[in-house]
């Protein structure tokens, strides 16, 4: 009972938390100020994923929403400026429409069945079996895993087929050759070893160089990429498997081009390298497919790769998480490049 | 033993929410951005260290004291550069510390237009 | 490339504290990716005496068991002006000189001088910090210049 | 342990006076500030979470938050002093 209550108390007091994050969101005109709130807005989700034991989700919302998220965000603000347009009408029939939805989704609410009921129709459909047999049939001790890689092997086909798309998507779209002379130009201006106009303070106020985060980042790199490795390789036993573990990854990336410049990270990694990246992971997860369906299973029937079905199952998982976690890590960095390469500097500091 | 163990972890954890909560007061009551840097980072060095420790002797795993640690470690490693990061990027904005006031005119360097230049 | 094999085998040290599975697969995966790691490290240049400092040795370790009783001492400080601003409250900003000669060491410095609360760095110029501290008493412990001093000590330059 | 839940709740209300702080402002430094604390407090959350419910191996979050936490802060530091993601932080670009 004791547990029970104070449970009840932290969703409560997160909800609380996370409604009044959000309609901060929705006041504020200012974008930047914005984005910094949908950090908060993040925090608050994970913890609240925690708290509704979704260890997997958690850890997904932690590393996009710590890692990535806020760093795109201000990508793209460097490139459209940080201020909302102004001068939009107030027009009731968008609000009482919203009004409308949600008074009926709150109505809806009611039907529902009651939460963490037993006989909820969530628990007797097909959860039951995944949680007698998978131990069994494909022996990986974190059941979501099975759940995602092997079960709905397919739909997590798609997702890793949108994460693809949107990669390529940005790119398509961000990355049109332009500005050549600039780029040249800046080039020309670090061989001179003069700073190029990108990289003097708006306010000339402060060091040019910034020791700090450039040690420190210097000296967590290489564990953040070791960290995201461990989340990629362990994804059977805990929480964590591909798309945390790409995130994680790419945040490596990212810090390095944060603090090195963009042209540096493109030498380590380069956006050409990174796009046959993006579908090489797409490729190997429908090459198990390809592979199970030679062997004369169905589409990405792990039973059949080995002779014994459930190691079967286990390689299969392995392999199809790398391809997860190659595709998500070369996408989160093909659209940072993109964001970032294109970004003018703003001139206009915000509050 | 068990019975040592579990006082000091009460003693270390009971600490650490009382510096928590310290850190909520004083982003809330202390009158500029610079200040309320020091106050954040009350919550971000020692609740953080003794919270943790707190939970490191409850745990009977290795591993898990392990991984513990290693949070301490790291927090103790970037929660400084973000102050720094923070407190360099506002002041490179300009944003005017307020100073040596005595704590009756306190709202002047809470004012908005102080960020821009 | 003796720096990039300590590294290697830093990283399989933290790989083995995190992992918890010793089976022959998972192992050769850990080697696998600490070997990545590594040379990915290399390859970006973040391997080098300021990002890989084993040369500190133990002198890091006691340095940090001081920092920490600083680190004590200055929160309590920090906690007694958030309760009593009236009283305590004296913010206050000022220069120091930096005696470190290596980047790591004038980063080390300015991060303890951020990590005691009380105290800031706003800016690590050459061979200056610019430090926000809340009051007078913090102020004089980054003024008294034993933290500086310390690290000095600890980098090997004194 | 009544102390986990006690320290859970504390880190709670601290997290919803961050919050405040991020509600009322007034500059964009103080969300800043704001949501970095509310970051380190996820952190302790997600530990004291963990123990709360038997269930360790939420530490690994802990780890995430711990390790990337700062990217965003040192992305707001160069979007501020430079207007762009695009060029170094330091002038230290590495050797060619």
């Amino acid at each position: 009972m004791e547990t029970e209550t104070l449970a009840l108390f932290v969703d409560l007091f997160l909800m609380v938390l996370l409604v009044a994050g959000a309609l901060t969101v929705l006041t504020v005109r200012n974008l930047f100020v914005a984005t910094m709130l949908l950090g908060i807005v993040s925090f608050t989700m994970a913890l609240t994923f925690v708290s509704l034991d979704a260890v997997d989700v958690a850890f997904t919302e932690a590393a996009v929403g710590a890692g990535i998220s806020t760093v795109l965000y201000i990508g793209t603000l460097a490139l459209v400026g940080a201020q909302e347009k102004t001068g939009v009408k107030f027009s009731a029939w968008p609000l009482a429409i919203c009004l409308a939805v949600g008074a009926v989704l709150i109505y809806a609410t009611y039907e529902m069945p009651p939460y963490g009921s037993p006989d909820n129709p969530a628990q007797t459909h097909v959860a039951p079996r995944y949680v007698q047999v998978s131990p069994t049939e494909i022996g990986v001790p974190n059941m979501v895993t099975s759940v995602l890689a092997s079960y709905r092997g397919f739909d997590t086909f798609g997702e890793v087929t949108v994460i693809f798309t949107a990669g390529i998507g940005v790119l398509l779209i961000l990355s049109q050759r332009r500005r050549k002379r600039d780029d040249e130009a800046e080039e020309e201006a670090q061989k001179k070893g003069t700073q190029s106009k990108l990289r003097v303070s708006l306010t000339g106020l402060g060091s040019q160089h910034d020791l700090v985060p450039h040690i420190v980042a210097k000296l967590l790199i290489p564990f953040i990429f070791v960290f995201g490795l461990y989340v990629q390789f362990h994804g059977d036993f805990g929480p964590g498997g591909g798309f945390q573990a790409g995130v994680i990854f790419a945040a490596g990336f990212i810090l390095h081009a944060l603090i090195y410049g963009l042209q540096f990270t493109q030498r380590v990694l380069s956006p050409q390298v990174a796009l046959i990246l993006i579908v090489a992971g797409v490729l190997i997860y429908g090459g198990v497919g390809i592979v199970s369906m030679l062997m004369g299973g169905n589409f990405l029937d792990y039973n059949v790769l080995l002779p014994d079905s459930v190691a079967g199952q286990h390689i299969g998982i392995l392999i199809i998480e790398l391809g997860v976690g190659i595709t998500v890590a070369a996408a989160m960095l093909v659209i940072y490049y993109a964001f970032v390469g294109r970004a003018e500097p703003v001139n206009k500091l915000p509050d | 033993m068990d019975l040592v163990l579990d006082i000091i972890t009460w003693i270390l954890m009971l600490t650490g929410c009382v510096l928590l909560i310290i850190t909520g007061f004083g982003l809330l009551r202390l009158p500029d951005l610079y200040t309320r840097i020091h106050a954040g980072g009350m919550a971000d060095t020692l609740a953080t260290f003794l919270i943790f420790i707190g939970l490191a002797l409850q745990s009977d795993d290795f591993l898990v004291t392990a991984k513990l640690l290693m949070v301490i470690v790291f927090v103790f490693f970037t929660s400084p550069t973000a102050s720094y990061a923070l407190a360099h990027a506002s002041f490179v904005a300009g944003l005017k510390p307020m100073l040596d006031t005595t704590g009756s005119d306190q709202r002047d360097s809470a004012d908005p237009d102080e960020g821009k230049d | 490339m003796l720096r990039t094999i300590s590294l290697f085998l830093v990283l399989m040290a933290v790989w083995l504290l995190l992992s918890g599975y010793y089976t022959p697969l998972i192992i050769s995966f850990g080697i696998a990716s600490c070997l990545l790691s590594a040379l990915i490290a290399r390859r970006m240049e973040v391997v080098d005496n300021e990002g890989h400092p084993l040369h500190l040795g133990p002198r890091i370790v006691f340095y940090w068991a001081w920092l920490l009783k600083e680190i004590f001492k200055a929160n309590i400080d920090v906690a007694k002006c958030v309760l009593f601003p009236k009283t305590y409250l004296r913010p206050n900003m000022f220069t120091a000189k930096v005696t470190q000669t290596s980047d790591l060491g004038k980063v080390i410095y300015a991060n303890s001088i951020t990590l005691t609360p009380g105290t800031v760095t706003v800016d690590l110029d050459n061979d200056t910090v610019m430090v926000h501290a809340m009051t007078e008493n913090s102020a004089e412990g980054v003024k008294s210049g034993e933290m500086d001093r310390r690290v000095t000590a600890v980098m090997g330059e004194a | 342990m009544i102390i986990y839940a006690v320290t859970a709740i504390a880190i709670l209300v601290s997290i919803a006076m961050a919050l405040g702080r991020a509600i009322l402002g007034p500059t964009s430094y103080d969300r800043i500030l704001a949501a970095n604390a509310i970051g380190t407090k996820t952190v302790l959350m997600i530990g004291v979470v963990g123990f709360l419910t038997g269930r360790p191996d939420f530490l690994d979050l802990a780890l995430v938050y711990s390790l990337v936490n700062f990217i965003g802060t040192i992305a707001v530091l160069k979007y501020f002093k430079f207007g762009t993601l695009r060029g170094g932080l330091t002038s230290t670009q590495g050797k060619d």
